[in-house]
């Protein structure tokens, strides 16, 4: 492509003021908002893997919470027993790592089902994780949870987990979810993504043309895991504190009511999901001790109201703007 | 008339199976669909009963409009239905299944010509296995059930789709008397049927379906004269 | 340090040029860095109470502590206010799991930009918490958890202070344990075996393993029998009480609090655990009072501290008398000790304030209010109270067994065998941890 | 090309497959046909190794492939449509084709580079398109297809893999009356271009007579009559048991 | 004879397990949806009877009374059920699996709210039932006379339950529905009301099992989140959607629970998804597993 349609095309437009928008947010946003945004960008960061599995693979994980908390325990026990090692660039791999080990674990057991035994075994796997961390009190620090220190990034320390949260921890997260935006799209139209979509809506067919099934849809468990330890560690480090209840299913709730929120058809849906989702549970938390009703009530409305989530709400109603204005043309 | 279709398209998602079917069943006939299989007999015997809702087409039975009702309101308008491969509730008894039948239809009809008896008296046979579990039937015997339980539904047009599939030739000749004996309870029979011999010998008219179109109607033994029929129909 | 603490604000506040809606709040924090010594706002002094509102610790703890907020602050209010402010009260619920506190803080401090958060039962909640205050550059008081973790390194001696801006104005279960391991010694010199049953979290954790080294050190005869964890919130203790009869332990340690102490006590009851052996209740003081009549007698209570609403005797100390009749009076019911805490937070804030206050002349900052907390010593309801250098307040530490009387309708600590176990014999010196200093006997 | 000796295979008490053997050359498209449950379908899967004979040899290419994997024969060359069409009904018609081609040439572990960036194979993928009479469409989602291009697409993507045999199970079953012929056109124009061979299994007689080079008839798991499709059709055997086109034909 | 006293905790937390997970299966076996909320009908059961009792303490009601307020609780959760499947679920019948699940999981959260907003936020205790029954001697034991109750209660339900399915038409026809809904439409069989008929009875059995266990400890918020878990634990192992599986895996989980709690205190909680995670990858459908993989 050269650089004059590059530059001139429409989508490359969106992306630039969507980017400039995510560069100037710790300008406008007060710092409490800012931490949310944070954390919603590392949300974004689970949808992203999350969707690989629900949308690409068609596989809805009910225990994605079980990756997230790998991701996030990693960062907590590095934190504990090894704190020497204890900055973001030796934190991150370590995340990844171990988000990895588990999703292989457990994935190796859940692709060979599908449908609701996969959901199930997804949601039993990871409250043996949230077993397993609630009880080894002595390990994991049981349900209290575990305390992460500031990191430092290359180098350079902070003193107060302010300072770091308010503009040089919003920039790396920035960079490292542009990165797994930009892997994760790619994933999704390299042939292997394309792979996983046959696998998704054929089985038969795409055995037949020679995809091991079981294997890819391992590969796809393992990339989406990843990711979401990926976010697990990097929300770790913007909420200050890590406790089970990661693993819990009900967590996992969340992440599929996100990704559903912002439209799971769409690539991006996940990430407007997060967004939407972090702001509406603060707010509604903000707003009424019956948050949870609140949330409830979305949910139920989303689901029978707007099966396709925000993204696809909206792309919707542009269609029909779009098929309108033909038809007023004519 | 009993039964009319006009005009029934179904599709499943963007593919169309059924192409603009119409076709008649008289009071007291016995009629046939003949064709291959995948040909859309068994399509157009679900829509009747309902299992499948038609895109466009109207369907009237007993001089009402049924496109639009449920299964449930035109099994209690008196149309009973044995699929292809029996479907006997494995887990069930053979009485279960059967009660099943009877207590749906004595919701609607305190008519008293109706017997269970006399329903099971056309396959007597069934009397012997009413406690065994549907599980445990043969083929044949589980047809006999399905056959029946459509039967105690009360009904005046019985929907039977391949009945005779898979029978021995003893049992074929059984089954032909039994239709017999439930023509003379005044029920009508529309039935779906791969092999056109077998529909020449119980059937007074017939239809021919290939690739979801109706493509013939008249008596079955015309078919068997016809080269042409009976090279799309099969032997 | 004000820089430095103040910084993040700074930053996000100054940078905001033309910025739109977000923006809320972030102009009236500047004015108030700004502020010139010497001056006291007109606004209120905003203070956040989080309490358990809604769950099982509500009744037991979290009600009678937010109570005791409301009615202090009515009174403060009432009397004149803080140097003049009155008390703009934030009730907040401490339901919710830790991670929900740890935003919901971050909220109070970032978001209503409170002046101070008094707060917290759950030792969870405290050690997720506290470190906040530090890292947010706000005040964080709290007022009732128990564990010694909070403020202790993770050696002897240890540093001081953990937290620059975090305090607590109770003792540890530190003195709940020891006290208790005391209490069994002098009462039950002759016994062989004792078990614990506690919650499985980091209060029943420590409060075990505090008495298990206080048990070694002080009867070193006594063996464990058995240990178990059911987790918080069960439901059904029938398979730990019958295990427990099985080990035949002569006493039952245990942390439970709660509804997890009325219905372990309530089965074990069913199941005749109290015909066979004695149990020894950390925190026990409020629970009698939620069962009621059928709560066993002769079992051992402690009173996190000298809280009770009949100790210090209400004739020989007016102040206990005054709480107790006011709290009675608007609540109906008699104070326990989350109460007492309740009084000891919000008057230590009020004494800081004044103290530093009156140095200045102004309303002081977080960190002269900080200053003025350490070392602080005030009279309470209780007795006395100090806050040391590590931030931690130290305590009597009473005890006693549960007796049934005509006068009231839940039995009440046996006059006759109350102990009070002195300050410096149930809390460590300032820097040295709970168990090394068990250890060091 | 393909052999096949003396294959047996049975359920239980039913010989499904009694002593077949024939063979296919390059080139050739053989229909075959038999009333139900002759064994045909059960001939298909153990031709594209679904279920092993008990006895006999299948030979491809000069490979004994017997008791080779499904995979296994995929790699060599054999591909298989479906009576009901086997399409990725979600995804475009061009990644339908696409991803066997990927597949194929070993690019589907490739995670970290956009398909489209395989120019080569998108290439591929259009001109296979062109000689299935696909494009212009491969832009919409496959599911969106006529029945009859959901056939072709079907048969596209066994051909995608580089098959030298395609087996085709009623490649017709389900398009209207109208469409047949130009389907079937569509589908024996590709194969005769791309000098493959096709054994079709088929009840349609009109088509059989049409397209089929020659014709192989199976009647209770053996095979009956093998010729010309002329020659077959007047087969007094064959008319008798398979068209039914004789009066005096006993009941079963 | 201590084991005696371990078999009989393990019966009475697998009676309480047991009744939660029969009616989460019976929803699951006839309509195919796992239900999220259904700890929140347990915790309405429980909320409702709690209320109830601590509501007639104040009147010297005669004892018996506070037992048949139990019967309060399921049905009330019964009631609840027939609105939210009327409501909710039904449109849900012909949508994808993440549909029904994400359904199911936003009642769960507004139930929590509206138990809230009905019941406040303070714990209830309504000992009544389980103080007077008192306690009886076991040969040296004793054991609470009211926990002997519910494990009776508990295996009459299960008669009953098998009586209802084996005898009654709805039961039947129940039956007749989960083995072949297709069939049981074309036979005008009124499947959305037996649909209804299995939620309501689903609701209602895990209400029941609320009432049971709220004389035996405080009712509060969050109540049902614990057993929800265990019931899916029970599901796991037991099979999916059989009745059978729901009765051996409440009895293999309470007795496991029970035993382990004695022998292995430390590990009480993950011993049970451990045995659930190796049952799944051995026999992924449960022991008694009728929906296939």
């Amino acid at each position: 492509m050269n650089l004059k349609r590059f530059i001139f095309n429409k989508r490359s437009l969106i992306y630039l003021v969507v980017l400039i928008f995510l560069l100037i947010i710790p300008f406008i946003l007060s710092p409490f908002n800012l931490i949310l945004f944070e954390s919603a960008i590392t949300f974004a960061i689970v949808g992203l893997g999350f969707n690989l599995l629900l949308r690409y693979t068609g596989l809805l994980s009910f225990g994605h919470g079980a990756y997230f908390a790998a991701g996030a325990y990693a960062v907590a026990m590095v934190g504990r027993y090894v704190p020497s090692i204890y900055s973001i660039e030796f934190l991150i791999p370590i995340a990844i790592i171990a988000s990895l080990v588990l999703s292989a674990i457990f994935g190796f057991i859940c692709v060979r089902h599908t449908k609701i035994f996969f959901a199930i075994l997804t949601l039993a796997l990871s409250m043996l994780l949230f077993a397993l961390l609630f009880k080894f009190y002595s390990v994991t620090g049981g349900s209290d949870g575990l305390y992460i220190p500031t990191p430092s990034i290359f180098g350079v320390t902070f003193k107060r987990r302010p300072e770091f949260l308010s503009g040089p921890y919003y920039y790396f997260l920035l960079v490292i979810f542009i990165i797994c935006y930009m892997v994760m799209k790619v994933i999704v139209s390299s042939p292997f993504g394309k792979a996983l979509q046959a696998i998704r809506d054929n089985e038969t067919r795409a055995e037949l043309i020679g995809i091991r099934v079981k294997r890819y849809r391992f590969y796809a468990f393992i990339i989406s895991g990843t990711f979401a330890g990926i976010g697990g560690s990097l929300w770790t480090f913007v909420n200050g504190h890590v406790t089970p209840d990661v693993s819990h299913w009900f967590f996992s709730g969340e992440i599929v009511y996100m990704t559903l929120l912002g439209g799971f058809f769409i690539f991006e849906g996940p990430i407007i999901g997060a967004f939407v989702f972090t702001f509406l549970k603060l707010y509604a938390m903000g707003f009424t001790e019956y948050w949870m009703g609140i949330i409830g009530v979305t949910l139920i409305l989303l689901v029978l109201l707007l099966p396709t989530g925000l993204a696809g709400g909206v792309v919707t109603i542009f269609n029909k703007l779009k098929t309108r204005k033909v038809l007023g043309g004519t | 008339m009993l039964l009319r279709i006009e005009n029934l398209d179904f599709f499943v998602d963007s593919t169309q199976i059924l192409r603009s079917v119409s076709l008649d069943v008289n009071d007291g006939e016995v009629v046939c669909l003949v064709g291959r299989n995948g040909a859309g007999k068994s399509s157009i015997i679900k829509s009747i009963i309902g299992l499948y809702s038609a895109r466009s087409g109207k369907m009237t039975f007993k001089d009402k409009d049924i496109t639009k009702l449920s299964s449930r309101e035109r099994v209690l308008l008196g149309l009973g239905y044995s699929p292809e491969d029996s479907r006997v509730f494995t887990d069930l008894t053979v009485e279960e299944n059967i009660n099943l039948s009877t207590w749906v239809n004595s919701k609607v009809d305190g008519d008293d010509s109706f017997s269970l008896e006399k329903i099971i008296d056309i396959f007597p046979e069934v009397k012997k296995f009413l406690n065994r579990k549907g599980l445990y039937l043969s083929g044949g015997e589980k047809k006999m059930v399905s056959i029946t339980r459509a039967l105690a539904l009360n009904p005046s047009l019985l929907l039977l789709d391949e009945s005779f599939e898979g029978l021995a030739p003893i049992v074929v000749n059984r089954f032909r008397d039994a239709f017999n004996g439930i023509r003379e309870m005044g029920i009508t029979i529309f039935m779906a049927e791969s092999n056109v011999r077998i529909a020449s010998k119980v059937a007074d008219r017939s239809y021919i379906v290939e690739r979801g179109e109706i493509i013939f109607e008249g008596p079955p033994k015309d078919i068997l004269q016809s080269e042409e029929f009976l090279k799309i129909v099969g032997g | 340090m004000e820089k430095t603490r103040r910084d993040f604000i700074k930053i996000a506040g100054g940078a905001a040029i033309g910025a739109g809606t977000l923006l809320s709040g972030c102009r009236e924090e500047e004015e108030k860095v700004v502020e010139k010594r010497g001056e006291i706002p007109k606004e209120p002094v905003k203070i956040a109470a989080v309490s358990f509102l809604t769950g099982v610790a509500a009744a037991p703890f979290g009600i009678p502590g937010n109570n005791t907020f409301e009615m202090l602050s009515e009174k403060i209010n009432a009397d004149g206010g803080i140097m003049g402010r009155k008390i703009e009260l934030l009730s907040k619920d401490e339901a919710g799991g830790v991670d929900a506190q740890v935003k919901l803080a971050r909220k109070l401090i970032l978001d209503d930009k409170v002046d101070v958060i008094l707060g917290y039962i759950s030792s969870a909640d405290c050690k997720a918490v506290l470190p906040l205050s530090d890292e947010l550059g706000d005040l964080i008081v709290a007022y009732d958890c128990g564990t010694q973790e909070l403020m202790e390194g993770s050696h002897s001696p240890f540093p001081v202070p953990k937290y620059e801006l975090g305090f607590r104005t109770a003792a540890t279960l530190g003195l709940d344990n020891i006290g208790l391991a005391l209490m069994i010694k002098k009462y039950f010199p002759d016994i062989k075996r004792i078990a614990g049953i506690n919650p499985d979290y980091a209060w029943g954790r420590d409060s075990w393993s505090i008495f298990e080294e206080s048990m070694k050190k002080l009867m070193p005869q006594v063996e464990v029998v058995g240990t178990w964890w059911p987790p918080l919130f069960t439901t059904d203790y029938t398979a730990h009480i019958s295990a427990l009869i099985g080990a035949a332990p002569d006493i039952v340690h245990t942390a439970f609090w709660g509804g997890d102490a009325v219905t372990f006590t309530k089965q074990a009851l069913g199941l005749g655990l109290f015909d066979k052996m004695t149990v020894a209740y950390s925190r026990g003081e409020p629970i009698p009072q939620e069962i009621g009549k059928d709560f066993p007698e002769n079992q051992i209570i402690g009173c996190a501290g000298p809280h009770y609403f009949l100790y210090p005797p209400q004739d020989k100390w007016p102040l206990n008398k005054q709480f107790v009749d006011e709290y009675q009076k608007k609540y109906g019911k008699y104070p326990t000790y989350p109460c007492y805490h309740a009084y000891q937070a919000i008057y230590s804030y009020k004494a800081a304030v004044e103290k530093a206050g009156s140095l200045t002349g102004g309303w002081p900052t977080v960190d002269e209010v900080a200053d003025a907390m350490t070392g602080l010593a005030i009279q309470t309801p209780s007795g006395n109270i100090t806050i040391r250098a590590d931030h931690n307040a130290i305590e009597d530490g009473l005890f006693g067994f549960t007796k049934l009387t005509s006068k009231y309708p839940f039995p009440i600590l046996d006059p006759e065998r109350i102990e009070v176990f002195p300050t410096f014999v149930v809390n460590p010196p300032v820097g040295i941890r709970t168990v090394d200093w068990i250890n060091s006997w | 090309m393909l052999t096949v000796e003396n294959l047996n295979k049975s359920f239980g008490n039913l010989r499904a497959i009694d002593g077949v053997g024939f063979s296919i050359s390059e080139n050739e498209i053989v229909s075959l046909i038999g009333s139900n449950g002759a064994g045909k379908t059960t001939l298909v899967n153990l031709l594209s190794g679904y279920i092993r004979p008990d006895s006999g040899k299948i030979h491809f290419l000069e490979e004994d492939i017997t008791s080779a994997s499904p995979y296994m024969r995929i790699k060599l060359g054999i591909g298989r449509s479906f009576q009901l069409v086997q399409l990725f009904e979600e995804s475009k018609v061009l990644d339908n084709v696409r991803t066997p081609l990927f597949s194929k040439n070993g690019k589907i572990k490739s995670l970290f580079i956009p398909s489209d960036k395989y120019v080569d194979i998108k290439k591929n993928t259009l001109e296979i398109l062109k000689v299935f009479n696909l494009s212009h469409k491969e832009d919409i989602l496959a599911k969106e297809l006529s029945e009859g291009d959901k056939k072709v697409l079907d048969i596209a993507m066994a051909y995608a893999l580089r098959t030298k045999l395609l087996l085709l199970d009623e490649p017709t079953s389900g398009v209207a009356t109208q469409d047949k012929f130009k389907v079937m056109d569509t589908i024996v124009y590709a194969i005769r271009n791309e000098k493959i061979s096709a054994l079709i299994i088929e009840h349609d007689m009109d088509i059989v007579a049409k397209y089929s080079d020659r014709v192989i008839v199976m009647h209770e798991g053996k095979i009956m009559v093998e010729g010309e499709p002329d020659v077959v059709m007047s087969h007094k055997d064959v008319r008798e048991h398979i068209l039914g086109l004789s009066e005096n034909v006993t009941e079963n | 004879m201590e084991w005696f006293i371990y078999i009989l905790n393990g019966l009475y937390y697998a009676s309480t397990i047991f009744l939660i997970s029969l009616g989460l299966n019976i929803i699951l076996g006839v309509m195919g949806i796992l239900n999220l909320a259904h700890g929140s009908l347990y915790a309405i059961g429980a909320f409702t009877a709690a209320w109830l009792i601590t509501s007639l303490a104040g009147w010297n009601s005669p004892d018996v009374l506070s037992f048949i307020i139990l019967l309060g609780g399921a049905i009330l959760a019964g009631f609840v059920g027939l609105l939210l499947e009327r409501t909710l679920i039904s449109p849900l019948y012909n949508r994808a699996l993440e549909y029904q699940l994400l359904i199911t999981f936003g009642a769960l959260l507004l139930f929590e709210d509206l138990i809230k907003i009905v019941w406040g936020g303070e714990a209830y205790y309504a000992s009544k039932p389980f103080d007077i029954l008192g306690k009886v001697d076991l040969s040296g034991n004793i054991y609470p006379i009211y926990f002997l109750l519910v494990i009776v209660i508990a295996i009459v339900v299960k008669l009953l339950t098998w009586l209802f399915l084996a005898r009654t038409r709805v039961g039947i026809m129940l039956r007749a529905m989960s083995l072949d809904i297709e069939m049981a439409t074309a036979l005008g069989l009124q499947i959305n009301r037996l649909r209804t008929w299995a939620f309501v009875l689903g609701a209602a059995l895990a209400g029941l099992a609320g009432a049971l266990v709220a004389p035996t400890t405080p009712v509060l918020l969050g109540f049902g989140m614990e057993p929800l878990i265990l019931a899916f634990v029970v599901v796991v192992i037991g099979g999916l959607g059989s009745l059978k599986g729901a009765f051996i895996g409440s009895l293999i989980v309470g007795e496991i629970r029970s035993f382990g709690i004695v022998i292995f205190p430390e590990i009480e909680l993950a011993i049970l998804y451990l045995i659930a995670a190796i049952i799944l990858v051995i026999k992924p459908e449960g022991l008694f597993g009728r929906i296939k993989s």
